[in-house]
């Protein structure tokens, strides 16, 4: 059935080593994207649940316009819309960037900004969802502000999101084929072109599907290794914890962490 | 690139507004059926049903590994196929971009609403479900009376910051070439060469809708949370 | 009189369907006020007068139904839609689905630049990025014109026409290849329509018919008929100008798309060849 | 009306009870008391066949709970719980939370299930509070709650477990009043407390657990007084500071 | 050591504590009693300004708490607090938890840091369990960390919320054995509990407070067999069952 994957194509590759090439680019997509994510996802986060009213409005404004646009409607923003609002020769520039990379950088921006607003949520809801207990003794004891959210209170949050930030990454890597919109042949667009090119729909978008899925198994996977490697010893689900009697009747009835998202 | 011009927005407006309501329409029938059948699938999965359990998580998994996209593509090409199949005809019976649009949301969302409502399910306290027992209530009553009411209220925040997302992803149907928001101001863009002005201002509608969707969301839950229920 | 599903069922419902496009400029569109119009539309209206005629139905009713480049072919199919009045290019592997009148337009790939870019040839896209738009069949002539003539230029594909002419526009891409009556209407379009030129280049021959289901002979003939009838009286090459060489809503823009030779030859000659 | 057999309980390798029996007569008011983990709550949610038991023989009202009965319902909505952590449903309303099994398992109307509900509610002094919803009313009236909704299935014994252990001290009281009233109304009860105040006012047997098994069965004042076991003894010193 | 004049605290539109007065002196042990919701635990978490109050003057240790203050941790590093719901940080290990604070805002080196709070779980027996996670352990056995984790800072004076309410009947006591130890080592405390038995042993005095008012202030012998006012016996009555 794939056996058409190995014939020539116009440009003399063969058809796989376009999927190949696609996947290179959703890869790298995903990686880089993720780590800005996360990176500006944890300081809006923390930006949300600040005493400060200034900054605690800029992050929450940020989040409200990442999370409310589409990804497709942002990376037409990102391309076409920000080189001609930059000054002339700064825009020029950024055109001339040669395919792939001029549509990549574009594509990582936005998917890196845009999940960075959805993260931002997930670890919002983590620090809310910690137990007022931990702030206050943390200020019982002294700690600072800073002390507090370095030491007790992001450590934390990010342990308890780990199953929401698991559906981010998978997030990331599905909206990877977003970036076909502005032209970036990453895997889906490949397995379009291969089906347009070849009339073999079934073959190219049935080997695209099969590759997406063996990612969304490894991030899984790595997600889960994660966990497991950052798990507070005595709160696994039957571990060796010795269960106090009195907390299954202060516990609260639903223990869904707030903004926990399912996102695609 | 020339000055913007708005002006051809506004002429355009009704042509706008009506892929507005396709818009609008695609996410009402893909919430309704979605959170139908996603129901049921969590219910499935909660059972922990022999074959149909593991069914149904192989079909939720592999709905939340792929890309929208490549979901819609499939589904362009698979559903006449299957329909026939189940006519029992040979020749695909093509059913058009529309139908595809409302089936594979309704389906695609189904995985999606299932995954929120089986976490609500288990974040449920025991007690309720030992509580339903000592008061010899059947499976029907408990789930009907007592768990699922609570599971919504529970997730109904989360349910509808779905549903917004869902309503942003209506976009992609633009691979079907259907004429949702998105869709009808490339087609006039098309005509009029302004897209920037067309993408800017749907990009605001959006963010209105959106940003107004979720501020209501908040506002149901702080005018509508049960008493005293925390949260 | 003549033996035609296709006749038959319009008779029966007393309505007629027709497929359109929504920015098919100049066959097949939307106007100002949102309603479809065009040069196929117009060649459309003698048809169902035609078939209005046929049927003896006093008062025939025209539905009109949206289509695009991946559903019009399955509706005909189905019989949601009777005739297709688009652009739609008539080639083999589409006979083997549908039928096509004799041709009413002929067009052929070029090449779109700005007219301050300095470029002359095709030859002259060496190194540069062009643009095409995916799922056209511009991109596989534009993957082999650079292999052939080993031009070695850049190809992005944008999602839809719109945007590749953005790309050509905003000066991401040198080029953009595609249709000319398309790039023709894209250009007319334009803000400022002299900022552009076609390069001198044509590829292969393009021809254009209204589409219908496959196997209905009566149907053709009938179709085939009107439109023949038209092409002799004179009537065809005034429609053509009403719609390629005059001013057009919605922006009365002039596309000046004359009327080219291989056209005027199929005017004297009706024929569904496609080649 | 309970009888239970050589009963045991087993969690994957640790044996909850073990070989346990227990009879209670109609009428009788029985105090179970024993360490954190000792069996207490698994023996009398096995009573109720919340949990399966895996040896043994438990009867209650004439009725063998086993695997192969068709309803447990049958027996279940003869015996009334009332938890620890009161497991009101918290989207209903009071009333309704004592409305709901009358009409889903008895079969009632809603005038009589909310009739009846009343009375009840009337009975444990929260009338007054019956539109509002768990989430409005502190611990001890909850709890009162609890104890009303086990009541309208019009049960032939209750079951308690812990009932005042998640309450606020001042809140202990009005629970444990609202107890000693229907066990003076003749009710059959099992309670699993540690309010030893109580268990001397009503209690006819107490009957001390300790890792999975029955240590001393006796009569209450006796066992406060002077417990035959030392491990009962040491408990004893534990808990009363 | 402290002293409290004419504190106001407010939420919202519900008054708190109004016109509070009350002075520690450096050694003193104080019990707070009085029902829920009287103003207990907003007393004590102002005098450690975890809630800011709305009018009057606290003094700690000479400092005046004000809204002005530059640094409240400096007043809050010589406060120790304990929690009725541990609040141990779950993600660090015993020993960690004994030592973030020390090392951060002491400035301790990880090693002094470590000897110190060794010292102190070990005073507190259950240094044993230095390297295990909060979650490991048992309900008493994470109090008593809390309580040496907080010593670990040094405080001039202990504030407890009490600290025994969460636990288990049999692990009260252990709890209650560190402090009565802790309090004869001399340190300056204030407990709220309602530990009877405790506040015998030694309070220098109990402070019943009822709606945001100190009620009573007396000598605990005398407070227990006869309080002064109504309100507290009311209150007495009802949690002596
Ligand atoms: N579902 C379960 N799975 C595994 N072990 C369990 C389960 N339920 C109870 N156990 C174990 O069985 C033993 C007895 O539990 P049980 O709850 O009956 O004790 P208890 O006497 O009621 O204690 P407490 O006073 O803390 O309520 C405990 O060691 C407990 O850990
Ligand atoms: N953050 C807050 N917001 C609003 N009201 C509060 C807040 N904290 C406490 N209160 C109210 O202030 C009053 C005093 O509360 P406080 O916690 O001091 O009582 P307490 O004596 O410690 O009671 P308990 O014995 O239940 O702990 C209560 O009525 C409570 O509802
Ligand atoms: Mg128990
Ligand atoms: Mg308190």
């Amino acid at each position: 059935m794939f056996a058409v994957l190995l014939e020539q194509t116009a440009d003399g590759q063969r058809y796989i080593d376009w999927l190949v090439s696609g996947l290179g680019w959703t890869l790298a997509l995903a990686f880089f994207g993720w780590w800005i994510a996360f990176a500006v996802g944890v300081v809006v986060g923390i930006g949300r649940t600040v005493q400060n009213r200034a900054v605690a409005a800029l992050a929450r404004l940020y989040v409200e316009i990442f999370r409310n646009i589409p990804v497709l409607v942002q990376m037409f923003l990102w391309y076409f819309v920000l080189p001609e609002i930059l000054p002339v020769a700064l825009g020029n520039a950024i055109k001339q960037i040669p395919p792939p990379w001029g549509s990549f950088f574009p594509a990582l921006v936005c998917l890196g900004l845009y999940t960075a607003a959805r993260i931002a949520e997930q670890v919002r809801a983590g620090i809310e969802a910690l137990p007022k207990g931990q702030v206050e003794a943390a200020s019982a004891l002294g700690l600072s502000g800073y002390l507090t959210y370095r030491h007790v209170i992001v450590p934390q949050a990010l342990r308890l999101i780990i199953p929401s930030l698991t559906s981010e990454v998978m997030g990331i890597y599905k909206n990877t084929s977003v970036a076909l919109t502005i032209g970036l042949m990453e895997l889906t667009a490949q397995a379009r072109q291969i089906s347009e090119a070849t009339f073999q729909t079934f073959t190219a978008f049935g080997a695209a599907t099969l590759v997406y899925l063996a990612l969304a198994l490894i991030a899984y996977q790595g997600m889960a290794l994660i966990d497991r490697a950052v798990r507070i010893p005595g709160t696994g689900r039957g571990e060796d914890a010795i269960e106090p009697a009195a907390t299954h009747a202060i516990q609260p009835i639903d223990s869904l962490p707030d903004a926990m998202e399912v996102v695609k | 690139m020339n000055s913007l011009d708005f002006s051809v927005v506004l002429q355009a407006w009704p042509y706008l507004w009506s892929g507005l309501l396709f818009s609008l329409a695609l996410t009402a029938v893909a919430f309704v059926v979605g959170l139908v059948l996603g129901t049921c699938l969590a219910l499935v999965q909660h059972f922990e049903l022999p074959v149909l359990g593991r069914l149904v998580r192989g079909y939720v998994a592999l709905m939340r590994s792929i890309p929208l996209i490549l979901v819609l593509f499939w589904f362009f090409f698979l559903v006449p196929i299957v329909i026939s199949h189940l006519g029992g005809g040979g020749r695909p019976v093509p059913i058009g971009a529309t139908w595809t649009a409302f089936i594979t949301f309704g389906l695609f969302e189904a995985a999606y609403y299932s995954e929120i409502i089986r976490v609500g399910l288990r974040a449920v306290n025991r007690g309720q479900f030992e509580a339903c027992q000592a008061l010899a209530l059947s499976t029907f009553d408990t789930y009907r009376s007592v768990i699922l009411p609570q599971v919504l209220r529970v997730a109904s925040p989360i349910i509808l910051s779905q549903t917004i997302i869902l309503f942003q992803d209506t976009s992609l149907v633009y691979v079907l070439s259907l004429t949702d928001l998105l869709g009808a101001a490339s087609k006039l863009a098309q005509l009029n060469g302004r897209l920037v002005e067309m993408y800017l201002v749907i990009a605001v509608v959006y963010l209105a809708i959106s940003s107004a969707a979720s501020q209501c969301v908040a506002f149901l839950r702080k005018r509508y949370a049960i008493a005293g229920m925390r949260r | 009189a003549v033996d035609s599903p296709t006749l038959a069922r319009i008779k029966s419902n007393g309505a007629i369907t027709i497929g359109h496009r929504e920015a098919s400029i100049p066959f097949s569109y939307l106007g100002p006020d949102q309603k479809p119009i065009g040069f196929s539309l117009d060649l459309c209206a003698a048809i169902v007068e035609r078939i209005k005629a046929e049927t003896g139905l006093t008062s025939l009713k025209v539905n009109y139904v949206p289509v695009n480049s991946s559903n019009r072919i399955p509706l005909i199919q189905s019989g949601t839609v009777d005739i297709e009045c688009g652009g739609t290019a008539n080639d083999r592997k589409r006979q083997e689905q549908v039928s096509f009148s004799v041709a009413t337009f002929v067009s052929q790939p070029r090449w779109l630049v700005k007219a301050d870019s300095g470029l002359k040839t095709a030859g002259d896209l060496k190194g540069k990025t062009i643009v095409v738009t995916q799922g056209s069949n511009a991109v596989g002539f534009a993957q082999g014109v650079n292999a052939k003539e080993q031009l070695g230029f850049n190809i992005v594909q944008a999602k839809d026409h719109a945007e590749s002419f953005l790309m050509l526009n905003t000066g991401r891409a040198a080029a953009f290849m595609e249709d000319d009556i398309l790039l023709a209407g894209l250009k007319a379009a334009a803000p400022n329509p002299d900022a552009l030129i076609f390069l001198p280049e044509g590829y292969a021959k393009i021809y254009y018919g209204l589409m219908f289901t496959k196997g209905d002979t009566g149907f053709k003939a009938l179709v085939d008929d009107v439109l023949s009838k038209q092409m002799a009286s004179g009537q065809f090459e005034k429609t053509y100008a009403k719609w390629f060489t005059r001013p057009i809503p919605p922006k009365n823009e002039n596309l000046a798309f004359p009327l080219t030779v291989e056209l005027t030859e199929r005017i004297a000659h009706p024929s569904d060849a496609v080649d | 009306m309970v009888t239970v057999e050589n009963l045991v309980k087993r969690f994957g390798h640790f044996t909850a009870l073990n070989d346990v029996n227990l009879t209670v007569a109609a009428g009788e008011k029985i105090v179970l008391c024993g360490p954190s983990g000792s069996g207490k709550s698994t023996l009398i949610r096995c009573i109720n066949h919340i949990e399966k038991h895996d040896a043994g023989r438990i009867v209650v009202d004439g009725i063998e709970l086993s695997d192969r009965m068709t309803d447990v319902n049958v027996v279940r909505r003869e015996v009334g719980m009332v938890f620890q952590s009161f497991n009101l449903f918290p989207h209903l309303s009071v009333v309704e939370n004592c409305m709901l099994a009358p009409m889903k398992v008895r079969g009632l109307s809603r005038a009589e299930a909310r009739e009846r509900a009343i009375g009840l509610l009337r009975k444990v002094r929260i009338h007054d509070q019956a539109n509002k919803y768990p989430g409005q009313l502190s611990g001890g009236q909850q709890q009162r709650v609890a104890i009303a909704r086990a009541l309208c299935m019009q049960p032939k014994i209750m079951l308690f477990d812990e009932p005042t252990s998640a309450l606020d001290p001042e809140m202990v009281k009005e629970v444990l009043d609202t107890m000693v009233e229907l066990a003076k109304d003749g009710m059959t009860m099992v309670c699993v407390t540690h309010e030893m105040g109580f268990a001397r006012e009503i209690a006819d047997r107490v009957v001390f657990m300790d890792r999975g098994c029955i240590v001393e069965e006796a009569d209450p004042e006796a066992f406060f007084r002077a417990p035959r076991t030392e491990r009962a003894r040491d408990f004893l010193g534990q808990i009363i500071h």
